[in-house]
């Protein structure tokens, strides 16, 4: 009774959480449509439920935020999350993730000119982080250990983030390396900003899931398999990454190659 | 429904301590905004009842304009606008140098925004005093600041404590909109901890409780001012 | 004492006062009647200035109320004022409510204000009601002392607006007791009312309104045995007969 | 002083209006559901039945206390839990704003009924009109007429709470107008446009209530 | 016809009606008056079941108004009730006030009710205001469609509480002149009221109450002539001579 395939085929709807600002991987396009790589990858395994289901399905969209995705996979509100969650053991308490699709970490991003080259530079600045992000817990956890004393200025999502940095309100925004690297690449002026410091954390992206529904993680799953293994990855990957100039991280092909399990 | 209570977590050290510095920021965003909104709001309310309709135009615009933009818009407006549109050193020292930024901003935003309204009520309250009263004191010879002095202020400040009640309240719950701006008062606290220990129905109710309690508490000591400082056996223009 | 000349009011576009002319002498006591919305309170209001009108001339005592720069303060502390609903500050005790204006206008210390207050309590029967509030008063009770609170400034002369039109019945008495003491110690008076009786007894002259116009203006006798225009004799028919 | 642009907003209309169509539709149904429910509450709290009055007075001055975005936190987040099934981010914000609404109307109405003099029931009364009689001829209509006004002031209240839907992320006016500002860079002119947009639509309802109202008292 | 028996009233611990016992036979026209306060309206309200009463027995028409399970809807039909401030619906026109309670408890059909309505409303001079709403009308017309509406439901007695007090002095004839008919064609009435000419004119009895007690109940030219209570004598002297 009451699996996520049940309720979407009762509905004929799939209902996806997408993230607004999390360039490349979900964020709205110039038509405030969600676009970008968790999307493809989503698309695809909406595909999947269809043919398993054998029927026509419309998409809708919901937007998530870091502090909301979580809560609404949840309780049920939406049935697939896509964009640059980070699969970690605290969160599978809640929800269920699909195999690996990135792998990135904490970094921090402040402008060239503002002499931070690493966390122990940023004593006695302000700096931005998502509220609901393992940046946030990453950072203090770093901040705390080093003893530092920096004003944290919690923000909603990266665009509200990366809008603190360029108004000038924080030193610096810490947020995922390539999320850092996406924003500023839609930045008026990419040239101003560096991202600096090693990785504060290590952050495998996935699409989430509801939990206790291994009917659905398994469609997921084969469909995530499928695109693994026919190496049509290679190409969504280029698709959306090429333009930033970020070639594929050796362990993130790796994870690919796991995740592409035979039939 | 399946739903693991924890009641424990609340008395968790960590989220313990949220919550109480969540409430500290409610009640400190609450009180400031509220002594802006009663200087302010006081004067505007009586600027909309002098005879000079210079005074009464700017005051009425002052309440149309922050009565009928929603208090998040004028928040975002106040945070993220208002230091773009200064001259690049005031607009630095908005975002950077004034102690607390977050705080001042929602203090004054919310405090402007309650200041309209308490000077409608103001404005009522001057109202509801008979005209034969003005006309009373007019016809002594009192003059026109004499009369708002010794009639007019004195019973309207009495009449209109109950709606203040009920706007010291409503100060108070508009107080959550801060965490639009990164303040975490008590309702980001308690959705902070929501998140971090998934126990939503736990943190949405202590906070529900301690709102719950500020309420109580805020009407109590307002019955009490209502009670010294009610006019024996007045009640009004109907009565 | 109190001229009128012509004068003609309007609010907005409405005309509530056409070319009233009358005048009352020192000591003389007026009554002015009319039906409702004739506008005999609109008139009284002029006297002191409590309304603008728009053409015309008033002068009391020979200051002239209409002038553009009249000191209307001063003037109208001199002339008193009665309303139908008393219009006591609630606020304030009966004391606190005589004393007021004898302070604040006449700057009178507040002894001398309690003093004078407390003499005219006691000729309105209200020396008992020094500390209360007004809304533990009677109608009667608290018209009595407004009364008083008027005659407190020392006024010139008086004026009275339907003080009794809100009162109970048995209420009306004593308060036109006090106004025909008032009138019989020479006061000069201006009293719209509707009590045919105390207009009789005390009445130097009748003034009768209609549509905002002066119809009549005549010796008490001479209006009550003989009106002559239509409107009063069907006025008092209606006032009297029942 | 930054130079600004005001293109983004003509270049975003199509978004804003569809938002702005949200914000509208919440409102609308919210005020109706806030209106039946309010009155509800306000007859259950003036019925004389004990338990009844007192749990309508408990839920009204529950809900009053507690801030709109807490209110919207409890059904976004943990309703769809509760009843074991989810509702949509739509309809749980309409959810929360018509119970959470519902309280205000109650006691508008509630002013309203005893706003009624008690010589117009003694009237009904005394020519033989039953209590539902009364209420329904004499009681309600009274009630209703009285309080046009002060309905359509919390309808437009209403409105610009709805602009609190953002701290979930649907797509309201605010949320929209919030979106441009910030992929497109443009805070100043979009948050200024949003301003105005709200002030325009609040403010022809203020001026509706000020007519409203003047026709009443003539 | 009415008969009250001994009955006594509080609100709380205010005790408003001391022991009051009278009774109004079939046709007759009984006056009550007294002092504000003094528990005139109360008893009024009494008679119809409006005002519940802790001791005492109250009969209409044979009908006990005070027994426990009164049918007070159809008792209350029977008799007919006017007001001091008229108390007609604001929202219904002239004609919707008369049929409502004709349509919704004499269950009479809409024509049946309006050719009752309009009747009623010739008789009392209002014929041609039959579409207007009260606020239109002046405060002796609404008076006078008040007590249309009550004779509507074709009662079998009328009471009326200060039907004229709140009226402007030159329209209180006009009502009084169809409350006066109304007595002459023979309809039980109790009126409480203070215009003393309409008492002698038309009264049968008067009461005189004071502190909920009933202080006087004699015929009326005895009553007026030789009061025999100090508080009777002093209410009248207060009302009467001015
Ligand atoms: N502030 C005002 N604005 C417009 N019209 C007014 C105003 N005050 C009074 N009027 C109108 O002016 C007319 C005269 O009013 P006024 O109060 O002088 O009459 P009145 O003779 O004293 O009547 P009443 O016996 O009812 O007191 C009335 O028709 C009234 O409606
Ligand atoms: N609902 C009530 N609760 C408490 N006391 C009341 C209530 N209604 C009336 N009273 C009191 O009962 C007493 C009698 O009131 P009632 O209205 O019968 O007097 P009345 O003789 O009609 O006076 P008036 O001439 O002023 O109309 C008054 O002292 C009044 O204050
Ligand atoms: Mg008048
Ligand atoms: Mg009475």
């Amino acid at each position: 009774h009451g699996g996520t395939l049940a309720k979407i085929a009762s509905s004929g709807e799939i209902v996806i959480g997408h993230r607004e600002s999390s360039v490349p991987f979900a964020y709205l396009d110039e038509n405030q449509q969600p676009v970008g790589y968790s999307i493809d990858l989503c698309m695809k395994i909406v595909d999947a439920v269809a043919e398993e289901l054998d029927q026509e399905l419309t998409v809708r969209y919901v937007p998530v935020n870091p502090k909301t995705r979580i809560a609404l996979m949840a309780n049920g509100t939406i049935d697939l999350e896509c964009g640059s969650t980070t699969n970690n053991l605290t969160r599978q308490q809640q929800v269920e993730y699909l195999p690996v699709t990135f792998v990135t970490g904490t970094k921090i991003l402040t402008r060239k000119d503002s002499g931070i080259n690493s966390v122990a530079d940023l004593d006695g600045k302000v700096v931005a982080v998502a509220q609901g992000t393992t940046n946030e817990r990453a950072l203090l956890a770093a901040v705390e250990a080093a003893g530092l004393d920096v004003k944290i200025l919690p923000v909603r999502d990266i665009a509200e983030g990366m809008l603190s940095l360029e108004t000038d309100r924080v030193d610096a925004y810490t947020s995922d390396h390539i999320l850092l690297h996406g924003a500023v690449t839609k930045s008026k002026s990419p040239e101003d900003f560096v991202v600096v410091g090693d990785f504060l954390s290590f952050d495998p992206y996935a699409l989430m899931v509801r939990r206790d529904d291994s009917a659905f993680e398994l469609v997921g799953k084969k469909a995530l398999a499928e695109v693994f293994r026919s190496g049509e990855i290679n190409a969504i990957y280029a698709q959306w990454f090429d333009p930033l100039g970020v070639p594929a991280d050796p362990l993130l092909l790796a994870a690919f190659q796991l995740g592409a399990l035979p039939e | 429904m399946e739903y693991n209570w924890n009641w424990s977590i609340l008395f968790e050290e960590q989220y313990l301590n949220w919550l109480i510095s969540g409430f500290g920021w409610t009640v400190s965003v609450a009180l400031s905004a509220w002594c802006i909104a009663i200087v302010i709001g006081a004067l505007v309310g009586v600027g909309k009842t002098v005879p000079n309709k210079v005074i009464r135009g700017i005051c009425a615009t002052y309440v149309e304009i922050f009565r009928n933009v929603p208090l998040l818009v004028q928040m975002f407006i106040w945070y993220f606008a208002v230091p773009e549109m200064l001259p690049d050193d005031w607009g630095r020292w908005m975002k950077r140098d004034m102690p607390n930024p977050e705080f001042v901003t929602a203090v004054v935003a919310l405090g402007l925004y309650t200041a309209s309204r308490i000077a409608e009520q103001v404005r009522a309250g001057i109202e509801t005093v008979p005209p034969g009263l003005t006309a009373a004191a007019t016809a002594h010879g009192l003059s026109v600041g004499q009369t708002y002095r010794y009639v007019l202020l004195p019973i309207s400040f009495r009449m209109i404590v109950p709606p203040l009640t009920s706007e010291f309240l409503t100060v108070f719950k508009n107080s959550s909109l801060a965490l639009t701006i990164g303040l975490l008062e008590l309702t980001a606290q308690s959705q902070q901890i929501a998140e971090y220990t998934f126990q939503g129905f736990e943190a949405f109710t202590a906070a529900t409780v301690i709102y719950v309690c500020i309420a109580l508490v805020a009407t109590v000591l307002m019955q009490l001012l209502e009670k010294y400082t009610r006019i024996p056996g007045y009640v009004g223009k109907e009565g | 004492m109190i001229s009128i000349e012509n004068i003609s009011k309007w609010y907005s576009d409405f005309r509530v006062l056409t070319d009233c002319t009358t005048s009352v002498k020192k000591g003389e006591v007026v009554v002015v009647c009319g039906p409702s919305g004739s506008g005999k309170s609109t008139l009284i209001k002029c006297v002191n200035g409590l309304e603008p009108v728009q053409e015309g001339r008033i002068t009391v005592d020979g200051d002239e109320v209409t002038a553009k720069h009249a000191n209307l303060t001063a003037l109208r502390s001199r002339i008193g004022m009665v309303f139908q609903h008393f219009e006591l500050y609630p606020h304030m005790s009966v004391l606190e409510n005589l004393c007021l204006a004898q302070e604040k206008v006449l700057g009178r210390s507040r002894s001398e204000a309690v003093a004078r207050a407390e003499k005219l309590l006691a000729r309105v029967g209200m020396a008992d009601h020094v500390k209360k509030y007004p809304s533990q008063l009677s109608g009667g009770q608290q018209q009595r002392i407004a009364i008083a609170r008027s005659l407190a400034m020392d006024p010139i002369a008086m004026l009275f607006d339907e003080p009794t039109s809100a009162l109970d019945p048995e209420m009306i008495k004593e308060v036109l007791d006090v106004m025909v003491e008032l009138a019989q110690e020479g006061m000069t008076m201006m009293v719209v009312t509707h009590e045919m009786g105390f207009a009789r007894k005390v009445a130097d002259r009748v003034i009768f309104m209609d549509e905002g116009a002066i119809i009549e203006d005549r010796p008490t006798t001479e209006f009550f045995d003989n009106p002559v225009s239509e409107r009063a004799k069907d006025f008092l028919s209606k006032i009297l007969n029942h | 002083m930054a130079d600004f642009d005001f293109n983004v907003i003509w270049s975003s209309l199509p978004f804003l209006w569809q938002g702005l169509q949200l914000s509208l539709w919440l409102t609308f149904l919210s005020i109706i559901g806030g209106i039946v429910l309010g009155t509800l509450l306000a007859l259950a709290r003036l019925s004389g039945i004990l338990p009844l009055s007192l749990i309508a007075a408990t839920y009204v001055n529950l809900i009053r206390s507690v801030p709109l975005i807490l209110v919207i936190f409890w059904f976004f987040f943990l309703v769809p839990l509760a009843i074991g099934r989810p509702i949509g981010s739509f309809y749980s914000a309409l959810i929360a704003f018509v119970l959470f609404e519902a309280a205000y109307y109650s006691e508008i109405m509630r002013a309203g009924i005893q706003s009624v003099k008690q010589g117009q029931v003694h009237a009904g009364q005394s020519t033989g009109l039953n209590y539902w009689q009364i209420q329904r001829y004499v009681v309600l209509p009274q009630a209703f007429r009285n309080m046009i006004p002060i309905l359509v002031t919390q309808g437009i209240i209403l409105f610009q709470d709805t602009s609190l839907v953002f701290v979930v992320s649907l797509r309201d006016f605010m949320t929209a107008s919030s979106i441009v500002a910030r992929t497109e860079g443009r805070l100043v002119e979009m948050y200024l446009f949003a301003a105005v947009v709200y002030f325009v639509i609040c403010f022809s309802g203020s001026m509706l209530v000020r007519s409203l109202k003047s026709r009443m008292s003539t």
